[in-house]
């Protein structure tokens, strides 16, 4: 099975096949052995090469993942080479016309700093979350025209929650 | 004083990390625990441990945690004999403490006369020179002119420091090394706070360079004793907050050690102080040390005190308040070994230091010889948005400070969270850092590093590739599981649990 | 003896439990660790806290963990320095440390010329008694008649035991009290023996009546040194099996831990042993004290050594491998405190014991001060049913004998196991047990109560309630779930998330 | 809605509903509140009249439940009191004419005891488990004439297969 994986901005793609000692997976030309056991109720631990690593892996509520390892937490979408195929010939870009902003953690919408239509530069502050006693502002990753507005002042967020949606 | 009565159930008032604790306590002593909860801490740790559970109010603190005489009317309603207020929240509240007073409901700690005296920093700086106290050399009169200003800064001894009477955050501040100095930093400080304050008073205080951060436990009973059981270590803060602590400080000889113990018991019993408590003090280069303040409750970090002189210090605490004399053989007692406690926080220390609230999907705590985990979290629990993100404290006993550090490396190693963020990476970097090997320590060592950017976590390599394949092969799973025609789970359960047949593996770290 | 020489890596030829104990030690003297599994063995702790993991084999352990000759090639090909046995499969196999030995891998043991002179029962006693170690006083030689009998039993010293040399299991066994039972004791001593065993040899022992059984934990070193680190107290055994030990013993007076501690280290002198061992006695209740047996290798029960001395054991069996010195100070060490391991079995304590493997779905290990856990499994892994049933070990340390079991009672009742069955339930009712508060045990203790009923757990009211409302609940709420529209999981975790208003919780226990 | 919960030879009669406080449920004409949280990822915690319990339910391969709390772990069958009474008026006495023995614990058969058309009496060991090197003797609950037998020696089972059916 041929997949595209999306993390961190970049476009992997994968080839996956399962064999009589596990799987075989292909990434950037490399061919990778799999060994993947479920190791609690919601951890795998994979060995990749010889090498152990335990992860969880959460369905988003959009259809991607997060992915939790090393102590670390990656959004991760994965769609068939069709599907991403026609994202890009509708978007250009790769990631469609629109640029969603997520809420990178739980907490309580404390202030939106933007209205529909404004313009914003990438890294701009967009929302200020309060979590744990601390303010955290929320930036959008790109620039552009803000689209829509999906949350208000007063109320709570789930981590991945979509905030606004830029284009 | 009191006379004594055993308290057959006690009501914490307080959540987490600590309220685990005291619950830990009042069972290895036979005695019934019951715990408040908030809504969102009705499934946490400190319900499914203790003996009784009672809801106080909704998440917010002001309606929950913080709420005094509803706290006391549920003592009375229930029957506890006294209230554990654990650190934060009403710790320190004397109001809270006289509530429980006038309600007959013991409270465990110090009492309020001692938290006031303590907590007014006029009252009490002045009661601690009385007392024989070391304090930090100099005066908060502000001083009219640099005549004034000459006189009281040979008095102190340079070097002195220069602050604004009105100020705060290093406006108005000013070194001044030697005498040539003192005129030119008078004036601009003078201005300086003027401009930020509206205010130009300034005052001197001996400057105290790099100073550590060394606190002495002490405890009093009702009898008027007051025993000091030694040093702990806590120059390691970020923003004035502890992250990591260790007993004994790898400063302090014995000498140091019975000086500083003396001068806390001195300024404990000043003010009639019972229970636990500590003094902190700032210490110079040279072994000079100064009462900072007392905190007029148990510390976060007193299991490293436990860990080194084998006592339980809540299990004191109480047997304190119950109206039991200190038992004997607590004066001088010499570390034994060494302990490094340090403090797990739901937060990115890589991204500002960021909240990282949320699920906590996998947690295995470290185990085995020497590591002793104060835990408020389990795996599968929510890490809520509304309070304190500490969540755990992970503290090891070596039998010296290379065995201790090494313990802790291997402790923090053994550690698995996934799901939230913890500040554990920046405590394995710190591990291998020069100066914290060779305790050379200050209180403003920390953040000078993490602004240094010297204490980045080594880049892991492949760490996306990981991320990249995890999540292709869960979708490719997810498909087949959709594809197969088996019971429900069944599909899912089968395929996993199939052993690959891959020989060698290596742990990634 | 041999060089000195680091280990930089080692491999464990073992699983669950001790092979994390291995994995530990090895991270805290920040060596490589690297384990071996066998197929169900392949999501096993060892493997996730390994630095490397390797697959031996099916879950046969002829065709795994016991296969000698592919764990040294092992060695050799991954580059492993030493091999740490563990305790069971190749841990006193002598061949299998010829093997290391001539391969040039160290095995972390003794020489296995000691162990082979220790396995041999026979040429174990003739050393020891010319060693000068106390055994149980009799002779193996078959007596003859009534005669040689009556001799040998003035010799010994009534009262005596008559045995089958050819028995075991009770038959042809005979408790003779005085001089005037001998007579028809050896008569139907004799004809059991024959009609049982086709063979009426009969022998005579000393009788020890009710003994404890003491043991002394050794290291020795390549330069000839042996000491004593104090002994450890194990009369609680289920048909010779160990559930619970402690140090120091609460019958071990400073002079009898003395004279146990230098037989103990006769007793291995004499057979030239280095590295860890233990050397166990039957004590009777005037102190009197005889060696049984020697286990040349690392013991289950190893921690509460551990615990109240400081000390690392395992460390210590590596530098010792490594030919470094014995450290100075271990000499007449008195222990500090009490500490008591139980180990967790997955088995039915009320169901003839019988195991219980299968999916761990909870597990909350108790923490805090005092608790040491040396666990092999993790909550959501399964317990195989091709390995011995044990799980874990429970180690606490209290300041004295009573804050270690008050600690230990705590414990247990924080452990929470679901999922399985597993002896915890014995444990919680033998810590209320008089004899056992009393500290007044032998070997034959446990059998006894258990088999009189005595340690039946008390009944909790209202069990089947709790389990009809779940199963209620769990069914009325997968029928919501079927009936929700929302997306997969959604329906289940938004109700099960909502949060209760129930008031007042009470733990139940 | 209501209930019959099959426990240990019992059938229990549960009325349960939802109310804004959590549950109420009556039990043997006994009206309890109950306030069920996740508390990890298989654990509830369950209060009953302020009596706080942590339950782990598994579903079993034939619809039933594993109930694990306070270290044991009980078989639960579930239905509706139709079905209910529908097994009953098949079967007679409430557990249908067929009778099912069941393995307690996961194992290799190491013997089958009987054979199909044998009859047995309660408490008759009918086939032997092997797991942690131990024997254990799997014993029908009732007696009856064997009439099939579902393992044969070498296989292995998991806690909660059907070993044999009892006539």
């Amino acid at each position: 099975m041929e997949l595209i994986v999306k993390v961190g901005g970049q476009d992997r793609r994968v080839e996956i096949h399962r064999n009589e000692r596990g799987y075989e997976l292909e990434l950037d030309g490399q061919v990778h052995h799999l060994d993947a056991v479920t190791a609690g109720a919601r951890v795998r631990s994979l060995v990749a090469d010889g090498v152990q690593h335990e992860v969880v892996v959460r369905p988003r509520r959009d259809g991607g993942y997060w992915v939790s390892t090393g102590g670390t937490v990656t959004a991760a979408e994965v769609v068939d080479p069709l599907t991403h195929l026609a994202q890009k010939s509708r978007g250009g870009s790769g990631d469609g016309g629109k640029r969603q902003v997520r809420a990178y953690m739980p907490g309580r919408v404390v202030a939106v700093l933007v209205e529909v239509g404004a313009t914003v530069v990438a890294g701009q502050g967009v929302v200020v979350l309060e979590a744990m006693k601390m303010e955290n502002e929320i930036a959008s990753e790109r620039g552009g025209v803000v689209a829509k507005v999906h949350v208000a002042p007063g109320e709570a967020v789930e981590g991945g929650d979509l905030l606004f949606e830029i284009e | 004083m009191e006379t004594r009565r055993r308290f057959e159930k006690v009501l914490i008032a307080n959540r987490g990390e600590i309220a685990v604790r005291v619950i830990r306590a009042l069972a290895d002593l036979g005695r019934r625990s019951a715990v408040i909860y908030s809504d969102p801490d009705r499934a946490g740790l400190p319900v499914l441990l203790a003996d009784e559970a009672y809801r106080i109010g909704p998440a917010a603190s002001r309606e929950s945690y913080l709420k005094a005489e509803a706290i006391v009317e549920l003592a009375l309603r229930i029957g506890a004999d006294a209230i554990h207020p654990g650190y934060g929240f009403l710790s320190e509240n004397a109001r809270f403490a006289r509530l429980c007073r006038e309600a007959g409901v013991c409270f465990i700690g110090p009492p309020p006369e001692a938290m006031e005296a303590m907590g007014s920093k006029v009252e009490c700086r002045r009661r601690m020179i009385d007392a024989g106290v070391p304090v930090v050399p100099g005066g908060r009169d502000p001083l009219p002119d640099l005549d004034t200003a000459r006189e009281a800064a040979e008095r102190i001894g340079y070097p002195v420091m220069l602050k604004a009477a009105s100020g705060g955050g290093g406006k108005g501040m000013r070194r001044v090394m030697n005498p040539e100095e003192l005129a030119p930093a008078f004036r601009t400080a003078r201005s300086e706070a003027l401009a930020s304050f509206g205010d130009d008073s300034v005052y001197l205080e001996r400057l105290i360079d790099r100073p550590r951060h060394i606190e002495i436990q002490v405890l009093g009973d009702h009898f008027g004793k007051v025993v000091s059981l030694g040093e702990r270590e806590c120059s390691l803060q970020r923003r004035q907050q502890k992250v990591l602590e260790e007993a004994p400080s790898p400063f302090a000889t014995r000498e140091l050690r019975r000086a500083m113990g003396e001068a806390a018991v001195a300024a404990a019993s000043a003010v009639g102080y019972t229970n636990a408590g500590t003094c902190e003090f700032l210490v110079d280069a040279s072994g000079a040390f100064y009462f900072l303040e007392m905190n007029t409750r148990l510390q976060v970090e007193h299991p490293v005190t436990e860990l080194v002189t084998g006592l339980d210090l809540v299990a004191l605490q109480i047997a304190i308040a119950e109206g039991y004399p200190l038992p004997p053989g607590l004066e001088n007692l010499e570390p034994r070994g060494h302990a490094i406690e340090v403090r797990l926080y739901a937060e990115d220390p890589y991204a500002g230091f960021t909240p990282s609230p949320g699920r906590i999907e996998l947690l295995r705590l470290p185990e085995g010889p020497g590591v002793r985990n104060d835990c408020g979290v389990y795996e599968g629990g929510e890490v809520s948005i509304h309070y304190d993100p500490m969540l755990a404290k992970l503290i090891v006993w070596g039998a010296d400070r290379p065995q201790a550090i090494a313990r802790l490396g291997r402790a923090l190693a053994e550690l698995r969270v996934e799901g939230i963020k913890t500040s554990t990476p920046l405590f394995r970097r710190l591990l291998s850092d020069p100066d914290f090997v060779a305790g050379n320590l200050d209180i403003g060592m920390l953040d000078r590093k993490l602004a240094a950017g010297e204490l980045r976590p080594e880049p892991v390599p492949g760490l996306e590739d990981v991320v990249v394949i995890a999540a292709a092969l869960e979708h490719f799973e997810a498909g087949a599981r959709v594809a197969a025609s088996g019971p429900k789970d069944g599909g899912r359960r089968a395929r996993w649990r199939e052993r690959g047949r891959q020989e060698a593996l290596r742990r990634w770290s």
